[in-house]
């Protein structure tokens, strides 16, 4: 069994965020060699009814959008496409911005978001990391639960994702 | 139950950027300095009608009207520079005034990005397998963190951290305080640039004169009926109320 | 995307052994169907980290057994890393609520808790029951292993228990 199936029985087994460092301590190989072996487990689950979902440094494994309809039905799980307004704004800051502080949010917004954040956090659609620039505060980062129901495997794949992100970062700090 | 009150909380109000950039595309503007001076007196009409129809939205309504005060403020303030090239306008105000300019930019980027992303929640979801779904044969492990101090350590923190009510961020109080002075300092300079080089004004159109003293007239109605902020105490809660409004009197 | 793919993505995402009854009835085909689709899937997975694994007439995908040997050391690797903060918090809502679902630990913590409880799952710190208001969910509560490494008989032993229970329920169930 080569290192791509291994790392697809790992993720497998998971069933949870793995980051690439994570692997590589697992399998005691470099970063460059997870990196490669998932390039290749990628590969191979073009047409399955599996897909590589990558967020940051982290992957994990998921079923592709083909198969959602059904799965859909199913679950009867409806996200809250109630997410409203304040909600939506939110998550387009996080998902565009990738990891950015209440601050900046709110300062884009215009409006106080700790309450919203909250709730997209109690939902699973963001997630939070420490601030490393200033460890009282936190930053917001998009969960593979939120790109699991924009049916998107990785941020890039975001509609329009390289222009807004280049017109928010331009205007959030001008050069 | 739980996530009903929550969503209660986090209720649906239209931001003070959003209303601003809906009375400037309503006009067709671009964003700049001009085309927020011509939509001030909209902005600050608005608002004055905001808090009525509000009042019942309590502290979280409280806080979005400090948010509108806030813009409000800067809007008066190029609204003034608008009229009167020759007002003098410290660094710092000059700083609000482009902070405004590219916050309602940034806030364009967002509001123009929502239906595509409404649009990809639309699509099928990626589905995971449930993490909880399969545990097997759980083998007891307990931690050394695990002890009765952390846990009753651990329990007060999670209820010191419950959601509290919106409290105003310091600076937005700041500001609040002083939107009354701040008012009554710009009329005043407005109205000694204004004797001052009104002879300026005699040679240009005559509506000109006009608009300002129409838009001194509401910056009047602004200070006297629109906003009370009321702070008891040093450091005490700040509340924002709406006086009744009554037809203000100009000659 | 072909019935086999289908298959895949369904066996992935339920997570237990499904029959070919249920799995004919969820994608509105004949039995035979669904084996030909078991089998094109079977053919498939091999030399993958994923196989199709039969239990008289259910199957489910699990992963093969050249994985088992990793797993086996993760697991040991997982159960003998600290908690953390999010286990810890988790773990307190649970023995000072009793028996609570995910959506009031959710909720009393301002994030999501779905991969934390499993981590404690697999610790058989907490275990879980079917909710018996929503046969969708389950509660979870303390093990009597961990009421007896923390060295109490009963919940009402806990710290602060009385005040703490009064305290959550007024936030939890408001006035």
């Amino acid at each position: 069994m080569d290192l791509a199936a291994q790392i697809e029985a790992i993720l497998f087994w998971q069933a949870a965020p793995t980051t690439v460092a994570d692997l590589a301590r697992s399998f005691a190989q470099s970063e460059a060699e997870i990196i490669q072996g998932l390039e290749t487990l990628s590969a191979r689950l073009v047409d399955r009814g599996l897909t590589l979902v990558r967020t940051g440094d982290a992957v994990m494994l998921g079923t592709v959008p083909a198969a959602g309809t059904l799965i859909e039905r199913l679950t009867k799980e409806e996200l809250a496409r109630d997410l409203g307004r304040a909600g939506l704004e939110t998550l387009t800051v996080v998902l565009y911005r990738g990891e950015v502080s209440r601050a900046e949010i709110d300062y884009i917004r215009g409006v106080n978001s700790s309450f919203i954040l909250r709730n997209l956090l109690v939902r699973g659609l963001v997630d939070k990391i420490p601030n490393p620039t200033d460890s009282r505060s936190f930053l917001y980062r998009p969960t593979f639960e939120l790109l699991g129901w924009l049916g998107v495997r990785e941020l890039t794949n975001l509609p329009d994702y390289e222009r807004v992100k280049t017109e928010l970062t331009s205007l959030v700090s001008p050069p | 139950m739980v996530v009903d009150i929550f969503a209660v909380k986090v209720g649906e109000f239209e931001g003070p950027l959003e209303v601003l950039l809906e009375l400037v595309e309503a006009r067709e503007l671009g964003i700049n300095q001009v085309s927020l001076a011509a939509v001030a007196d909209s902005f600050l009409e608005y608002l004055r009608k905001l808090p009525g129809s509000r009042r019942s939205d309590g502290q979280a309504g409280m806080a979005i009207l400090g948010n509108f005060v806030v813009v409000a403020s800067t809007l008066i303030l190029i609204k003034s520079v608008s009229l009167l090239p020759t007002l003098a306008v410290t660094d710092e105000e000059q700083g609000e005034i482009s902070d405004l300019e590219r916050r309602l930019k940034l806030y364009q980027v967002v509001k123009d990005t929502l239906p595509l992303l409404k649009a990809a929640l639309a699509e099928t979801p990626i589905f995971y397998r449930d993490p909880r779904a399969r545990v097997l044969n759980p083998v007891f492990s307990p931690t050394a963190e695990i002890t009765l101090p952390g846990v009753q350590v651990t329990m007060q923190r999670l209820l010191r951290d419950l959601p509290q009510l919106e409290v105003l961020p310091e600076k937005t109080v700041k500001r609040l305080v002083s939107i009354e002075q701040v008012i009554g300092d710009l009329t005043r300079r407005i109205q000694s640039a204004l004797t001052m080089s009104f002879s300026d004004f005699v040679k240009d159109k005559r509506e000109k004169v006009n608009v300002i003293v129409s838009f001194l007239a509401l910056l009047e109605l602004f200070k006297q009926g629109l906003v009370t902020v009321i702070q008891s105490e040093h450091f005490a809660e700040i509340r924002i109320e709406t006086k009744d409004s009554k037809t203000p009197r100009y000659g």
